[in-house]
């Protein structure tokens, strides 16, 4: 009783120091150029991205780095069609990932369907998880990718994505 | 080899089985039998030098019947890789079921399972009936290439 | 360990070090310098509010069902046929330019923009009205130069600015 | 007193504690993988007090050969082997009240021991006993240990 | 006000506390590693044609790439699974950690300034890095997950194939110098280095340091191609760093202890020199720095090898290397008579 | 301070790396437990399994193949240490230890080649 | 012991670094592989279905879509069939095209596999170079089409843009290149000593067993059997060209990647000869060009951009049934259209070479090392949205 | 510290390894206590040793060999717990014993 009252109590002091506003930039800042996307190639836009870390337009200049395991990552990156069967995959890869964390759709895709949009095996990402920002095009441009980190470390810059919740 | 000379040796390799065999220039040799033949059919075409099955294709023509195209060829004989052979068979439309031919064309495998999945053919002798492989585990309902499985469409106006 | 094989270690590790030690690099500095596009680039799509003829077939050949026609809510009246005119969803457009291509007035055209992004699913859709607007401006934080990708024997691609 | 001032006896306390915790985990502890890495702590807290008594190289040896190689190994086989759950005889009483005779016997016998340990092995000092005197015995050591890995690789392997 | 100050700067300066605290202690493997980890990424982007870290601090190349990393590691949210066996998994990535960063305690700057002198420090050195694999062992074991098991039980395997040939290796060094101090070791190397005295050993010795930290080409515990990320598959956030952070340590302290047995130490200073801790110091680090710097850059050029692979070469070349290098280590105390 | 003779100084060295090694981790792991967010979702604290529901047992994986290093390490490793004991004397009694050294060896070489052989027979090291 | 107990059964993917959008069931004992059962479908997009639900035209995107990084395979093998059906033959011009950029795609679809196996067995150099050496061939089909992968370039009677200006030049130049960094990758990836240890006699693939499983493309060449439909079945402009068969022998990882780099070299050759032959005439069939408008024509002239006539938006097939073949750079594309004469086919039947490759998965990996399977799966080149289609 | 507390700290050891034998029928659990008894004799005998310094020397000799040999014994004592457990699946040695009979 008194541990979990001393423990919250430890948690409200850190949320409140934390969102003092050099703490907070600073954590916001690390988050913004420490972005480490989840390798999960939910389809055939997995090819751009793949381009998109590629020499031609290193994404890694952002402190973009595709890394292995979902519990070190904080990036989820949709990338192009989620079949009903790669959703469920997709929905417990961003469970499983610590907070905080976001998610990019990527290709027409995986905003409407684009080209797919009627088959009966897909879902819309949006459905099912909270998304940040849409890259359209089929497949997008490296260049929509990291135009998407820009937006993305803006949007984080700005505080309106990580959120200190307790 | 040319195509007549094919096709001249192949009839006279399935005489005793009653096939229809039909030939469409320049290279696709149509081999119509009906199910209880398809696999005496496949091994004396598989003893001929086409070794490979390249595509198992099911056709549905809703309410008449259903349609298994076996496209082989010949990986090992060169001068037969030219031709496709097309080895038909129709079957009832409320019985799908035919002899599975992955004993005689082991490349037939996923195929084989793929038109199970989608197209609902039963093929008897493949171990793996039954189970999905494209479709999604939970799926269930028609199978979606029969034409009775309608998708959405939209038309031009918003 | 056979003398093949350390040759070959050394050889990778020299390679290696040359790269290491080597001026190439391939990349482009992306948001500092975009790239200029060849002619016929498929970007984002231009509407041309005059010369369109409302045919309709640049709707009837989108695969994608991006490219529609949209009662156009300045020209219909009430109690008339509606005027239809084509908009576009980018939700949807896979970029594959047969609207273009079609276009018997030449009225949609490509442009050269490809890296926009977008905040919301409403955002995307372009209706005619917005459509003739033109294309969405992608945010730079200062104006990029702008680049041309040259082919090198040297060093594969190489980047000059576009005068 | 002296105890608490001399940083000696802090460092016996503090590793005999260690080394008494992990033996009655190794006994106690639910999980095998637990007892076998108590076991290696047994072997840490022993190895500091080897130092203690004067006898750092023996410390060293035990921490890298008991320590690192053996108690590695146990440790090694039981986290790739599954959980049995395994009974426990009924015997529990009985073995308690057999210990604590024991233990009573043990301290009487050895309660006559009470010099301070004024030795410190020096390296050289064994070393040298080795090279010159105790040759053959590491020989013998190595030719079992050899005879150890030939048997226990043949008794590892699967039958064929 | 200014004797406090005054004494705690030469209290700072005692090698018992200098050592663990400054150098090789923690801050310099604060900074080592944060230098390190950029190093590794920037020298893998030049080889692969690109940049790597930029922005995050574009005029300097984005040093502080590794900064950003470290930030986002403390404020993410750490996940203890719950079918993880709670206790070893948040013990184990602390204790290897320090078990990674404990033996730079006997790790001399100078002739003159260590934290203690002991002859048998090089063994205790090695000894340290020995207890590591329980902790990996018990780390995937504790996890609950099939990657991370088998991940530990790979480094485990990996560490039972390094370590004989590496002590060897070592140990033909303190045979040639007859000693395991490593004051002694290094001071000796006034004249030649111990690389060139028995080159052998310092090649087996080189690729076993890259062995047992794990650098391509034998990063396989963390293989993730195969086992995603090995043993610490299930650690995230500041525990992640910690387990990443404590392998950089090992190479970090094992490249010292290099830098010492082959490359003699902080020779070649002139003695004059060697009263300041600094300047030796820094030499060492620079020697040090080097080898890590060759370790990651290794990452550029090679695949990873199998494990059995990896096995194969710490018993059939690494060992019989090794042993190699003992003998002509006693053929050159034979020849000179004991240096 | 000043009185405190060797022991001490190894003493301060050695608790303050252990206090530093083990204490910086500990710091490290309680300030992001405080200072990172949490959000609690039904499968986040479940077993990582490539985006699958967990299945099965995860422990239990014996990989007897290479299990004959395991024995090989743990047999050479006593006598490696060995080398620790007698090498060093090498500039006093070369002769003695140099045979002793090749005694060793010998001895080490033909059951060394018996397990890597044995280890290489696969079929003889499966857990059926 | 039972199965169950001695047996670890271990998923691998859909998110895994090594397993792409697929799942691998995989048994094993020890570091050893009993069993590997591929589980695909993840990517399953129902391209078969929805092509019965478009028009003919429409369906040129949608199967190119599957194998992204190959598509024109798939666009041309779609087109033939079609232009078997139409009855049409594209002028000779077209055809150089096309084969022009069935080479530059085939050069960049093999680097995006040796791309993705340097970094399956742990070289994230050699996937860096591959991707990046992909850039300057995109970029002449970007020139060439106007997109970076999905080119959409071929159409039934032809193709949709002339050659741009300059065009053989750029194209010499990046082939230059080309062939002076197999040097480096040879020196640093294909003759490392540590790669040739992971890949070779890894998941050897025999003749006999190649022929069997009916495997396609360059892992079938890679044991062996000299098929290419290039050489068996002309199409394209592949008839004038001479070029030979890439075939290796031994059929492990390391000859599958082998043949790839070295249909590579092939390709640069091919493209060479397909520049100099290239002959002048219209890019489009007179039937289609009949039917454009006289003003989009002149337009046609001034920008080498073909219109698509108004037929296209609803264009018609005559009934019949057509199979076509083309080899992409993965294998053998076949397509078997069935038009029963409207305006979409009646059913279409896509096989891509992914597909006819998945029981290789179960073959090869039986009583590997558990570390093989990345090897065996990146050597060969599968892609799996290709495979569900 | 005097040399008696080392052989207190040993006996408690030993006592408690004992326990562990008589209790436990799991083999590798049994090894383990005999592994704690191993560790208590070898304090034992080296703060013996240590009393005087005419054995001290070759007490350490002793006790190396001793641990090394420890270490054989422990390789083949977990090699025929991992073949017991390999063909009769079970680590229990009553049960084992049934096997036998
Ligand atoms: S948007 Fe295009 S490229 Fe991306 S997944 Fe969809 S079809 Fe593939
Ligand atoms: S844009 Fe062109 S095709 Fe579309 S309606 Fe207007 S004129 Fe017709
Ligand atoms: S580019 Fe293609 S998908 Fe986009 S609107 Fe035009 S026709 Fe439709």
């Amino acid at each position: 009783m008194w541990v979990a009252n001393l423990d919250k109590a430890a948690k409200k002091a850190a949320a409140w120091l934390i969102n003092k506003t050099p703490i907070r930039n600073i954590r916001d800042w690390g988050i913004a150029f420490s972005l480490w996307p989840v390798h999960f190639t939910t389809s055939c836009c997995g090819a751009e991205f793949a381009a998109a870390v590629a020499p031609k337009f290193d994404a890694e200049r952002f402190g973009f780095l595709p890394f292995i395991g979902i519990r070190q990552c904080n990036v989820l990156f949709i990338e192009g069609t989620l079949s009903k069967k790669m959703g469920e995959a997709a929905k417990w890869v961003y469970e499983q990932m610590p907070e905080p964390k976001f998610v990019v759709a990527m290709g027409a895709c995986g905003i409407d369907g684009g080209i797919f949009w009627n088959s009966y095996n897909i879902v819309r990402p949006k459905d099912i998880l909270p998304v940040s920002v849409f890259v359209p095009g089929c497949p997008p441009r490296p260049e929509g990718i990291a135009q998407a980190i820009i937006m993305l470390q803006r949007k984080i810059r700005k505080g309106e994505l990580v959120k200190y919740e307790f | 080899m040319n195509f007549e000379e094919l096709k001249s040796r192949i009839e006279e390799g399935l005489r005793e089985l009653s096939a229809e065999i039909s030939g469409k220039e320049p290279n696709v040799i149509n081999i119509n039998v009906s199910r209880d033949k398809i696999v005496e059919v496949a091994k004396k075409l598989k003893a001929l030098g086409f070794d490979h099955v390249k595509a198992v294709t099911a056709i549905d023509y809703p309410n008449e019947r259903f349609e298994v195209v076996y496209i082989a060829s010949s990986y090992s004989n060169l001068d037969l890789a030219f031709f496709l052979i097309n080895l038909r068979t129709d079957l009832p439309y409320n019985d799908p079921t035919t002899p599975s031919l992955i004993e005689v064309w082991p490349s037939a495998f996923y195929q084989e399972h793929e038109e199970h999945d989608l197209m609902g053919i039963v093929f008897e002798g493949h171990p793996r009936m039954g189970e999905r492989l494209l479709l999604p585990e939970s799926y269930e309902g028609l199978p979606p290439l029969r034409k009775e499985f309608k998708i959405k469409t939209e038309g031009i106006n918003a | 360990m056979s003398v093949d094989k350390t040759i070959r270690h050394v050889k990778a590790l020299a390679t290696g070090i040359k790269y290491l030690v080597s001026s190439k690099r391939m990349t482009l500095m992306y948001p500092d310098e975009i790239e200029e596009f060849p002619d016929g680039y498929r970007g984002m799509i231009k509407y041309n509010w005059d010369t369109c003829i409302k045919c309709g077939l640049c709707a009837m050949v989108c695969p994608a069902d991006a490219m529609k026609m949209y009662i156009s809510k300045e020209e219909s009246e009430e109690g008339k046929k509606p005027v239809r005119r084509p908009g576009i969803n980018y939700a949807r457009c896979v970029f594959c330019g047969f609207c273009v291509a079609i276009c018997p007035t030449n009225s949609l055209k490509f442009t050269k923009v490809h890296d926009v992004v977008y905040n919301t699913l409403e955002e995307q859709v372009y209706p005619p009205e917005k459509f003739r607007e033109g294309v969405p401006k992608p945010q730079y934080k200062k104006k990029p130069k702008k680049m041309r990708a040259i082919l090198d024997e040297e060093r594969g691609l190489r980047y000059e600015p576009v005068e | 007193m002296s105890l608490w001032s001399n940083p000696i006896t802090m460092i016996f306390l503090l590793s005999s504690t260690l080394s008494i915790i992990a033996a009655i985990f190794i006994v106690y502890h639910k999980s095998i993988v637990y007892s076998a890495f108590f076991l290696s702590m047994l072997g840490v807290g022993n190895a500091i007090l080897f130092a203690l008594l004067g006898f750092p190289i023996i410390s060293l040896f035990h921490l890298s050969v008991y320590v690192g190689a053996a108690v590695t190994f146990i440790l090694f086989s039981v986290a790739m082997l599954k959980e049995a759950p395994s009974v426990e005889p009924p015997i529990k009483a009985l073995a308690v009240l057999s210990v604590i005779i024991l233990t009573i016997i043990l301290i009487k016998v050895l309660s006559p021991f009470s010099a301070e340990p004024s030795f410190f092995l020096n390296y050289r000092e064994l070393t040298s006993l080795l090279v010159t005197k105790y040759w053959f015995a590491l020989i013998v050591a190595a030719m079992a240990l050899m005879t150890a890995l030939i048997g226990a690789i043949t008794i590892a392997r699967r039958e064929v | 006000m200014q004797d406090l100050l005054s004494f705690l700067i030469s209290l700072l300066f005692r090698p018992c506390i200098f050592i663990p605290l400054i150098f090789p202690g923690l801050t310099v493997i604060f900074i080592m590693l944060l230098m390190i980890i950029w190093l590794e990424r920037k020298i893998a982007a030049k080889v692969q044609l690109r940049y790597g870290p930029l922005y995050v601090f574009k005029p300097l190349g984005g040093v502080i790439q590794t900064v950003a990393d470290l930030l986002k590691d403390l404020f993410q949210e750490p996940i203890i699974p719950k079918t993880v066996d709670k206790i070893a998994f948040l013990l184990t990535p602390i204790m290897l950690f320090g078990l990674a960063y404990l033996p730079t305690v006997v790790i001399p700057v100078s002739p003159t300034f260590y934290a203690f002198r002991s002859d048998l420090s090089l063994l205790l050195l090695l000894t340290l890095t020995t207890l590591a694999p329980i902790f990996t062992v018990l780390m995937g074991w504790a996890s609950n997950n099939k990657f991370s098991l088998i991940g530990g039980l790979r480094e485990g395997y990996l560490v039972i194939s390094y370590e004989i040939p590496m002590f060897l290796s070592a140990l033909s060094m303190a045979v040639l110098y007859g000693s395991l101090d490593l004051v002694d070791i290094a001071e000796a190397q006034k004249g030649i280095w111990g690389l060139f005295l028995n080159p052998v050993a310092g090649i087996s010795m080189l690729v076993l340091i890259y062995m047992s930290t794990g650098k391509f080409p034998f990063e396989i515990p963390e293989a993730e191609s195969e086992i995603v990320a090995g043993a610490y598959t299930e650690y995230s956030g500041i525990m992640y760093g910690l387990v990443m952070g404590a392998s950089y340590v090992k190479l970090y302290v094992l490249s010292l202890v290099y830098a010492i047995l082959f490359l003699g130490g902080w020779n070649p200073l002139p003695a004059s020199m060697m009263d300041n801790p600094l300047l030796p110091g820094a030499m060492l680090f620079a020697k040090a720095f080097i080898l890590i710097a060759i370790g990651v850059f290794l990452r550029a050029v090679y695949p990873r090898f199998r494990i059995d692979q990896a096995m194969n070469i710490g018993w059939k070349m690494a060992l019989p290397f090794s042993i190699l290098a003992i003998f002509i280590s006693l053929g050159i105390v034979t020849i000179t008579g004991g240096m | 301070m000043e009185g405190l003779g060797l022991v001490n100084n190894v003493l301060i060295t050695f608790s303050l790396g252990i206090v530093i090694g083990v204490g910086l981790g500990a710091i490290g792991l309680i300030l992001g437990k405080l200072l990172a967010p949490s959000k609690d979702l039904p499968k986040k604290k479940e077993r990582y399994e490539c985006a699958n529901p967990p299945q099965g047992r995860a422990r239990g994986l014996f990989i007897m193949q290479y299990y004959p290093f395991l024995i090989l390490f743990l047999m050479l490793e006593p006598v490696m240490i060995y080398s620790f004991l007698f090498l060093l004397e090498a500039h006093r009694y070369i002769f003695n230890v140099s045979l002793l050294f090749t005694a060793m060896v010998a001895i080490l070489v033909s059951p060394l080649i018996f397990g890597i052989c044995y280890a290489k027979r696969l079929e003889l090291w499966s857990m059926r | 012991m039972s199965l169950e107990e001695r047996e670890l059964e271990v998923l691998i993917g859909p998110q895994h670094p090594a397993s792409g959008h697929m799942r691998m069931i995989a048994k094993i004992d020890g570091d050893i592989v009993v069993e590997l059962r591929p589980n695909i479908g993840y990517v399953h997009r129902s391209v078969e279905k929805l092509a019965e639900a478009k028009k003919f035209l429409q369906i040129i995107p949608l199967v190119e879509r599957p194998s992204l990084a190959d598509t024109t395979a798939n666009n041309l093998a779609y087109v033939m069939a079609l232009e078997k059906l139409l009855g049409l033959e594209a002028p000779p011009r077209a055809q150089y095209l096309r084969t022009l950029l069935a080479e530059i795609n085939r050069i960049h679809s093999h680097l995006y596999g040796l791309g993705i196996h340097g970094v399956m067995i742990g070289s994230s150099t050699a996937y860096m170079w591959c991707f990046g050496d992909r850039e300057p061939f995109i970029e002449l089909a970007q020139e060439l089409t106007g997109a970076r992968l999905s080119y959409s370039y071929i159409i039934p009677g032809g193709v949709r843009r002339e050659l741009p200006s300059r065009f053989t030049e750029k194209v010499e130049k990046a082939l230059r290149y080309m062939e002076n960094r197999m040097k480096d990758y040879f020196n640093l990836y294909l003759n490392n000593p540590v790669t040739r240890a992971r890949l070779e006699g890894v998941g050897v693939l025999s003749k006999e067993d190649a022929i069997r499983l009916g495997v396609a493309g360059p892992n079938l060449r890679a044991s062996g059997v000299p098929y290419d439909v290039r050489k068996v079945e002309p199409y394209a402009a592949y008839p004038d060209i001479d070029f030979d068969i890439i075939t290796e022998k031994v059929g492990d990882a390391f000859a599958r990647v082998m043949v790839r780099v070295k249909e590579i070299q092939e390709s640069i050759r091919i493209i060479r000869q397909v520049l100099k032959k290239m002959p002048e005439g219209p890019i489009l069939h007179e039937k289609y060009i009949k039917a454009i408008s006289p003003k989009m024509r002149e337009y046609m002239k001034e920008t080498g951009e073909v219109k698509f006539p108004g037929i296209f938006a609803n264009l018609r097939i005559p009934a019949g049934e057509a199979i076509s073949r083309v080899e992409g750079g993965r294998g053998e594309v076949i397509f078997h259209i069935i038009s029963d004469g409207k305006m979409s086919p009646y059913r279409m039947r896509m096989v891509t070479p992914s597909f006819r490759n998945v029981i290789l998965f179960e073959h090869l990996n039986r009583g590997v090392r558990v570390a093989d399977i990345p090897a065996i799966y990146g050597s060969l080149d599968y892609f799996p949205p290709e495979a569900d289609r | 510290m005097e040399v008696f507390w080392y052989l207190i700290v040993s006996s408690i050891l030993f006592a408690i390894g004992v326990y562990g034998l008589i209790t436990k029928r799991n083999i590798i659990r049994m090894l383990l206590s005999a592994e704690v008894i191993f560790n208590a004799a070898l304090l034992t005998f080296l703060s013996l040793a240590s009393l005087d310094a005419a054995y001290g020397a070759m007490g350490g000799a002793i006790v190396i060999i001793a641990i090394s040999l420890s270490a054989a014994e422990v390789g083949v004592i977990v090699s025929i717990a991992i073949m017991m457990f390999r063909m009769r699946k079970t680590l229990d040695v009553y049960e084992l014993r049934k096997f036998k009979g």
